[in-house]
């Protein structure tokens, strides 16, 4: 039952192995996942499209065996499992955690902005009471704390060798980190080729969670995804991690390839009409779009029907369910009543922007809705952005007229995913989209629980008030898809990145 | 008058004398360079008529009928916006044809004027230009075209001037090695007793000469050309969509060959590979064409 | 020993057929030389290679037979041919340098030969190389052995040739043209060692050459070739004194000679009275001190070393001396297309050396001096038609266009004698004779007063040579120009020059009227020069 | 040898200023690239205050000069930077990466040579005939396809279809381990530690991106062959090899083969360098962790240092090759440096 080897394949390349230093891309967040543990961890269910998923609803333990929350919600103390040790046989202490805190919050960029999307912004709210106690004070109670900490930033790490490997102008040891690892979690790497493959090796003193199943993982890069395609059909390889929807929806229909596809939860593609251009911030022409578009066709040529349609939802507004269906569907004759309404009734001509790394799906669609748009009379020429630009030109110049954007919070709340991509002056805000009442209503709803009751008025007003002005309009919620030949126990997971702990041979 | 009379049996004009006379011999006397022709004809005719000619907009989408296998009613089955294939691949055959062309003709003006002077004057004109075309090929040609096209922003006219920057220095080497074995020669000294400048003699003396050995250059770059456009749109650097362009629909069909749509990347494959080879073949027939030497 | 009945031969050309041999048959006696000579294209290379089987690729042996010593040479089997080829029958070639493998030491290259016909070992091939290279004089010949043809002079080269033609100890050994692209005073010192070794090793040799004087001078017999035929065959002297085709009497009457005048050249009917050309008192160019050094790889070429002369209008100045001994680059200064190192040119008084060469085309005088060059196919842009390089100082320098232009060209073809319908060809589509005048037509155009020609006849055969020297002779009658004429041939120099220069390493070593100059050479240099060029026997008079 | 060795210092003197012009040109196209790697490299989520930060470490704040200074300075101690992607020093990246390159580039060369000279030489023994026509048809089809699309198709035929070909996944299948680093090239390198399974499994992995390249590199080696071999035997010393008797083999090998090297080890220097530039292309479709995909990743994101340390390696590379081929030359031609 337990051994062996698992081999997968990746399109994307790893190119650090620490989370918290600068440059590291999202590929390579899951050794972080599978090298390194968290105090706490998000709990399983079976998820949507088959399989297994993480479950927002459910905390877990990782390296911490309990934990309390004080009435008012300010301090948290953990308890860490005594039997813990990093993989050098050292004890985990509180002062690790500490020390891992303090570099996440120290370190700057994604890890300290994501780590304050908990309340946590400063070393002084950590603190190690004793080996085995470790407590965070907050300045504001709030509910996205607890699963800010089960995300993969906060991992802990052995601080004793991270010390040891520190120097005066590198005092978190992230060029030691980034090559090395040093933690508790249940694999070590042992080879990590850049650019071809990364090896994992069980570490049978876990006690994070169930002992994996694979005593090796090796996962190895391939860049052309027709190459990968062919590996797993042929079953040389037991996965394939993040496919084409294509791909997806073939395997699916193969003896022997098990695909699944999980819509990615607080996640939705979207086409964004920029505010700073002027046709678009006339409403009626936001609308005449958003009725405008192929839907169905854009969803079946673009993603082959995987994931969740985005459109043709119930006027009213009865749940808190996100992402959500919009009211919006294809209707050429109302998209052309609303531009006649419009003050550009004759049209006009705008650059449809989309980033080449995320042409597999934002080029399909690009093309079905250029032809459309021309049927109410808006001209639009395709813009390829290379993806170095594309972050600049779209997210943080926010100049690009009207694009394809696909914002995914992490931490499964609406008002989560409207606080990046509603609040004007947001990174995914990229429409310059500015409402009062939105602004006011996202920082009065962020931290207070799900359970009050203001909680529900207030997302469903936000709801309201984004289906009305439209400076996202939601196309549909993507899937991740993930093809395994004779290998099981896949688990998806919001971070969209390979855990591989989780994995068995296949029972059959 | 002895020798003449002898060596010169008519002195009518034979049919080799005129011009479509001989491009007529020249075709005929190798196989293989009039199939080039025959070929080249064929896609002139394409990048000409073809957008006129062909069944289906090159440009509508039919979700309803995607990826669906060659048949009568697509001959080249249709890609995954249910676009005809055939269409496509016609069609872009004048964009294709205008990249190469458009981008030899640059390098080869550029190249013969920078190699005309470095030939004809040498010194230190020509030291310099050896060293910046030595620049230039220290670069690996296909990184360099990648670099420019990244720099500039993928429109057709960047790639165009991608692929003359990378091809220039062919030429400019080309045509300094064939006007400096000729700047000393006999009829090279006799324009300058007969009043030409030294430009003028550079221009209408030598120059012409080294056209034989350019056209062969020439050739083999209109075909690297479209061959450089296809990589470059396979790193994601090519023509913007939805144009249709050879090599993007290599590709991007490339992707689909596994799955079992070969017909994506094979068709605009094979075209561009006809035309590649068109190309490649007509070098030696252009050489004998503009070739005095050629006439009897 | 060798005997060749009715052999034809035929290559397959774009045109169709060429038959370049037509049925000759010819005998060569042990020990005795033979000579084929006859112009340009007559098909004496053809023979050889055909007997020796080596045609190029589309040639073909149509009928005949070749024996040499009791075997069927057509018949023979590749293989048996490999061995007759350097073990019998032996060749040696023209332009001794690319007849040798450039990259290939030399010594290596008599070696390959003597172990291909197991004449030696490896062991004692470098010995037997060595030995072969001193059996033809080779200075030094062991040092010689490592060295690559391009460290050789041109007669160094062509004895390498002939070592590995004869390293073997052949019966036969065939000579084509072995001495075109030699100096006159190399010429006669490897056409003596050839006819030495030939002699001692009581071998057959067939002398290939389109000069009559050099094969009456070392052939036992000659056989006259012309379009593919043998037309005459006979010993030498009676060749000369009682030709019997007309052929061979127009070859003999063109090569010039001591005591033939220039009218004498030509075929007796078309002969008229040679004109009187007037040489006035007034010095149209006068040379002073000039010096060219040119910067050379291995410190500066002093090409000219102060030379200094006059031309007077009307004169006909002679320069001759080996090559490389700066005629050229005389010739050159004084027409203005090279700049001389110091030294001033007056012509006409007016000194033309103070404009650079690189302006002088915009120059009043441009149009007074024209050239006409050694090697006229080179000289002509193989683009443009002889119309067009004709009218080119026409339109660049008279400015004339149009009718009036053509009118101009078709005069001038009319006046060098060359017919209207040649006019629109291109360079290749002329023989050698009419691309001559096409270059002459084109220095004449603009009437200068001073004509310079570097070698005009050099690349050209005898008959044509004589046409070409005889029109120069009418032109300057006519126009009253002055020539510098460049040659290394001091008989034509003869023929044609008042005065004459002889020119030894960029110095004028001897001067003078030309008839007291060649009769009397004062300078021993002089008299090596006239006694290497080759005396054909006087004919009878005509 | 004087005049040799002088010759190849002269050929190193002249390399300098292309060396110098290649670390210009490549630093003022990095720059030219659109895109702002500080905001890249700060992460998905990131604010302004953070992309302020990291532009400030990367130096990309200072006027441009100022920068390209630093740059200099830096490559003159040998430092080349440190790659934003990869977060290791460029050197290092480039150390792991150039030879597996090489070794594809050279292995693609040789068969390409073992195929296209004695086609070449075929073709101009027998110029005109059907054997020439055919070897340029075939050459010129090789060269006539996209290498990217000549690889898939490879894939496709000989591991997808027939499964004849180990899978495309790099340099190694993982059941091996790469051989102890001695030079990077894993054939050697399982060569030299006596591992001849590992030696095969590598070997197995570089037929099909090795034959991809080589079809593409088969015709200008076949067509200059021809040509070489061709003037070669028309030349007078041919003519004068055969008439003193020389056999076939020796004539044409010994006499005309050495001669028609000369042009094509110049072009083999040319395809050399074209080859680097085609391997781009071939590595990504077929795995292969070499430099051209290293630089294509650098290029997309804008990763400076990476983007300038591939350009001059590839520079030096050229310009050692250059040296070489210039030793070669002078080798094969005694002529060459003395005149
Ligand atoms: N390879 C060939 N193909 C076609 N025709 C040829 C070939 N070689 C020679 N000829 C023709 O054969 C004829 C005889 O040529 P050959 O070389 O024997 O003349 P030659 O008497 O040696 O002249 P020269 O004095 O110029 O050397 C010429 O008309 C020539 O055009
Ligand atoms: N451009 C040049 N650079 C260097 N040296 C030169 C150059 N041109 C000529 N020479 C040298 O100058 C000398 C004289 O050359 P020139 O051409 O005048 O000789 P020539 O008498 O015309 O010989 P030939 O009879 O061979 O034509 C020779 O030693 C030659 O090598
Ligand atoms: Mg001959
Ligand atoms: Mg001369
Ligand atoms: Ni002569």
């Amino acid at each position: 039952q337990t051994g062996g080897t698992i081999v997968i394949v990746s399109g994307q390349t790893i190119n650090s192995l620490d989370l918290h230093r600068t440059g590291t891309n999202r590929a390579s967040y899951q050794v972080a996942v599978n090298c390194y543990d968290r105090l706490v961890s998000f709990g399983t269910k079976d998820a949507p499209g088959g399989g297994l998923s993480y479950d927002y609803d459910t905390i877990v333990p990782e390296l911490a065996e309990s934990w309390t929350i004080s009435d008012d919600g300010l301090t948290m103390t953990f308890k860490i499992k005594s039997d813990a040790t990093f993989w050098d046989g050292r004890k985990v202490t509180a002062a690790d955690v500490k020390w891992s805190f303090d570099r996440a919050v120290s370190a700057g960029g994604f890890p300290t902005v994501q780590m304050k999307a908990g309340g946590l912004e400063r070393p002084d709210q950590f603190e190690a009471v004793d080996d085995e106690t470790f407590v965070i004070t907050l300045d504001k109670p709030s509910k996205l704390t607890l699963p800010d900490l089960a995300v993969p930033v906060p991992f802990i790490i052995n601080s004793e060798v991270a010390k040891a490997n520190a120097t005066e102008d590198d005092p978190w040891a992230m060029e030691y980190l980034h090559m090395t690892p040093a933690g508790s979690g249940a694999f070590q790497v042992v080879r990590w080729d850049q650019g071809q493959q990364l090896v994992y090796e069980r570490n049978d003193a876990w006690v994070g969670g169930p002992l994996p199943s694979f005593e090796r993982v090796i996962v190895r890069e391939v860049p052309s995804p027709a190459t990968r395609r062919a590996l797993i059909e042929r079953g040389d390889v037991q996965m394939s991690f993040n496919i084409p929807n294509k791909d997806a929806a073939e395997l699916d229909a193969m003896d022997g390839v098990d695909v699944y596809s999980t819509p990615i939860e607080n996640c939705i593609h979207c086409l964004c009409p920029n505010f700073n251009f002027e046709p678009f911030q006339d409403a009626n022409v936001r609308k005449a779009l958003a009725y405008a578009i192929p839907y169905e066709a854009i969803f079946q040529t673009a993603a082959y029907g995987r994931g969740a349609p985005m459109w043709g939802g119930e006027a009213e507004i009865t749940d808190t369910a996100w992402p959500r269906k919009s009211p919006y569907m294809t209707d050429l004759a109302k998209a052309k009543e609303h531009m006649a309404a419009s003050s550009f009734a004759s049209g006009f001509e705008v650059p449809l922007s989309i980033s080449l790394g995320l042409a597999d799906w934002m080029e399909p669609t690009a093309l079905l809705l250029q032809e459309a748009f021309g049927e109410i009379g808006i001209k639009t020429q395709i813009e390829k952005i290379p993806g170095a630009n594309w972050r600049t030109a779209a997210l943080v110049e926010k100049r690009l007229p009207l694009h394809l954007e696909n914002f995914g919070g992490w931490l499964n709340t609406p008002d989560y995913y409207f606080f990046w991509a509603y609040k004007h002056g947001h990174l995914f805000n990229s429409s310059n989209y500015l409402n009062e009442e939105i602004e006011t209503l996202v920082d009065s709803t962020l931290h207070i629980p799900m359970d009050d009751p203001a909680y529900a008025p207030n997302i469903k007003r936000m709801f309201e008030i984004a289906f009305e002005d439209l400076p996202r309009i939601p196309l549909w919620q993507p899937a991740l898809n993930v093809a395994m030949n004779d290998a099981a126990g896949y688990e998806f997971w919001f971070h969209r990145q390979l855990d591989v702990r989780p994995l068995t041979t296949a029972t059959s | 008058m002895a020798d003449m009379t002898a060596s010169t049996p008519d002195t009518t004009r034979r049919k080799g004398d005129t011009t479509l006379g001989h491009i007529v011999y020249v075709l005929r006397d190798n196989p293989v360079t009039m199939l080039a022709f025959a070929m080249l004809a064929f896609f002139l005719g394409c990048a000409f008529f073809g957008p006129a000619l062909v069944p289906y907009d090159p440009l509508a989408t039919n979700a309803a009928r995607a990826l669906e296998a060659p048949s009568w009613d697509h001959w080249f089955g249709t890609d995954n916006l249910g676009r005809d294939v055939f269409s496509r691949v016609i069609v872009a055959t004048r964009l294709d044809l205008t990249i190469s062309v458009a981008a030899v003709a640059l390098s080869f003006v550029i190249g013969s004027i920078l190699g005309s002077i470095a030939g004809y004057w040498g010194g230190w004109l020509d030291a310099a230009l050896n060293r910046c075309l030595d620049t230039i090929m220290a670069f690996p040609l296909f990184v360099l075209a990648m670099g420019v096209v990244a720099a500039l922003g993928n429109t057709v006219e960047n790639i165009i001037y991608a692929t003359a920057i990378i091809n220039i220095p062919f030429y400019a080497r080309l045509v300094r090695a064939e006007v400096n074995i000729r700047r000393h020669s006999g009829f090279a000294q006799a324009a300058k007793l007969a009043g030409n400048s030294d430009l003028r003699v550079l221009a209408v003396h030598i120059f012409p000469n080294s056209l034989p050995p350019m056209m062969v250059q020439v050739s083999l770059n209109l075909g690297w050309a479209i061959l450089n456009a296809a990589g470059l749109s396979f790193i994601g650097l090519g023509v913007a969509p939805p144009t249709p362009e050879w090599g993007i629909m290599v590709a991007e069909g490339a992707n689909f060959i596994v799955s079992g749509e070969w017909w994506l990347a094979v068709f605009p494959g094979l075209w561009l590979m006809l035309a590649v080879f068109t190309f490649n073949l007509l070098g030696d027939g252009l050489r004998d064409i503009v070739d005095p030497r050629k006439r009897t | 020993m060798l005997s060749i009945k009715d052999l034809s031969v035929a290559f397959k050309t774009r045109k169709g057929e060429v038959n370049a041999v037509r049925g000759i048959s010819l005998d060569v006696a042990k020990g005795k030389t033979l000579g084929i000579v006859g112009e340009s294209g007559s098909g004496k290379s053809v023979t050889s290679y055909a007997l020796m089987r080596i045609l190029d690729a589309g040639g073909e042996i149509r009928t005949g037979e070749v024996v040499y010593g009791g075997i069927d040479l057509r018949a023979a089997s590749e293989r048996d041919m490999r061995d007759i080829r350097g073990r019998e029958i032996s060749m040696i070639f023209q332009n001794p340098r690319a007849a040798l493998n450039p990259i290939r030491r030399v010594g290596h290259q008599v070696e390959d030969v003597l172990i291909q016909h197991a004449q030696a070992t490896r062991q004692d091939a470098n010995a037997k190389a060595i030995a072969a290279l001193e059996a033809v004089k080779i200075n030094d010949a062991a040092a010689r052995y490592d060295a690559y043809p391009f460290e050789l002079s041109g007669g160094m080269c062509q004895r390498i040739v002939i070592a590995i033609a004869l390293a073997c100890k052949p019966q036969l050994l065939i000579a084509d043209e072995p001495t075109t692209g030699l100096d006159i005073t190399t010429q006669k010192a490897v056409m003596d060692l050839v006819g030495d070794l030939t002699r001692e090793r009581g071998m057959g040799m067939i002398l290939i050459t389109h000069d009559l004087g050099l094969a009456s001078q070392y052939c036992d017999r000659i056989v006259v070739m012309k379009d593919g035929l043998i037309v005459e065959e006979g010993d030498p002297h009676k060749l000369f004194t009682d030709p019997q085709h007309a052929y061979t009497r127009k070859l003999v009457d063109a090569t010039p000679r001591v005591g033939a005048s220039i009218r004498n050249l030509l075929p007796p009917e078309t002969r008229t009275a040679e004109p009187a050309h007037k040489v006035h008192d007034r010095p149209l160019l006068e040379v002073r001190d000039l010096v060219k050094t040119y910067p050379g790889k291995s410190g500066p070429v002093q090409a000219v070393k102060s030379i200094s002369f006059q031309i007077k209008s009307g004169q006909s100045l002679g320069l001759v001396g080996e090559s490389g001994s700066g005629k050229s680059t005389t010739s050159e200064m004084v027409v203005r297309l090279q700049d001389p190192t110091s030294g001033n040119i007056l012509f006409d008084g007016q000194d033309i050396a103070a404009t650079a060469s690189a302006r002088f085309m915009r120059h009043p005088m441009r149009g007074e001096i024209q050239m006409v060059f050694q090697d006229a196919t080179d000289s002509l842009n193989p683009r443009g038609t002889a119309a067009s390089a004709i009218a080119e100082p026409l339109a660049r320098i008279a400015k004339m266009r149009g009718s009036k232009l053509n009118a101009r060209v078709a005069e001038l073809a009319e006046l060098v004698g060359l017919p209207q319908p040649l006019l629109s060809r291109f360079p290749h589509q002329l023989s050698g004779g009419q691309k001559a005048r096409v270059g002459i037509a084109r220095a004449i155009a603009l009437e200068p007063k001073l004509l310079i020609l570097d070698e005009p006849t050099a690349a050209l055969d005898v008959s044509i040579q004589a046409i070409v020297l005889n029109l120069l002779v009418d032109l300057r009658a006519q126009m009253g120009m002055s020539y510098l004429f460049v040659s290394h041939d001091l008989n034509v120099v003869r023929l044609l020059c008042d005065e004459v220069l002889v020119m030894k390493q960029g110095e004028i070593v001897d001067r003078g009227p030309t008839a007291s100059v060649m009769d009397n050479p004062s300078h021993t240099y002089t008299r090596s020069l006239i006694e290497a060029a080759p005396q054909p026997p006087n004919p009878v008079a005509a | 040898m004087a005049a040799r060795s002088k010759m190849i210092l002269g050929r190193v003197a002249q390399a300098i200023p292309v060396v110098m012009g290649v670390v210009v040109i490549s630093f003022l196209l990095t720059r030219a690239l659109p895109g702002d790697p500080a905001a890249y490299f700060a992460g998905p989520a990131a604010d302004e205050a953070s992309i302020a930060e990291i532009r400030e470490t990367l130096g990309l704040d200072e006027p441009l000069f100022q920068q390209f200074f630093y740059y200099v300075g830096d490559l003159i101690r040998g430092d080349l930077g440190t790659s934003l992607t990869t977060g290791q020093a460029v050197l290092t990246d480039l150390g792991a990466r150039l030879p597996a390159s090489l070794e594809l580039t050279l292995v693609a060369l040789l068969l390409s040579c073992a195929i296209a000279i004695p086609l070449g030489v075929l073709a101009a023994t027998r110029p005109g005939t059907w054997v020439d026509h055919l070897c340029r048809v075939l050459v010129t089809a090789g060269v006539s396809m996209p290498t990217f699309f000549t690889g898939i198709l490879l894939i496709y035929i000989f591991y997808y279809l027939a499964g004849l070909a180990p899978s495309p996944l790099g340099r190694l299948d993982f059941i091996y381990l790469s051989p102890p680093h001695v030079t990077g090239f894993y054939l050697i390198d399982a060569a030299l530690a006596g591992d001849w399974e590992t030696w095969l499994g590598a070997l197995k992995q570089l037929i099909l991106p090795a034959t991809t390249l080589a079809l593409f590199t088969l015709a200008p080696i076949a067509r200059m062959t021809r040509a070489a071999m061709l003037s070669a035997l028309s030349s007078d010393f041919i003519r004068t090899a055969r008439a003193a008797g020389l056999s076939d083999r020796k004539v044409l090998f010994g006499y005309a083969f050495r001669n028609a090297l000369l042009p094509v080890v110049t072009t083999l220097g040319m395809v050399f360098s074209f080859t680097l530039g085609a391997n781009v292309l071939v590595e990504k479709v077929f795995a292969w962790p070499g430099i051209g995909s290293y630089a294509v990743e650098a290029l997309v994101v804008s990763d400076y240092a990476a983007v300038q340390g591939f350009v001059l390696a590839m520079a030096l590379l050229f310009v050692a090759l250059n040296l070489v081929i210039d030793i070669a030359y002078a080798l094969i031609d005694p002529r060459i440096g003395l005149n």
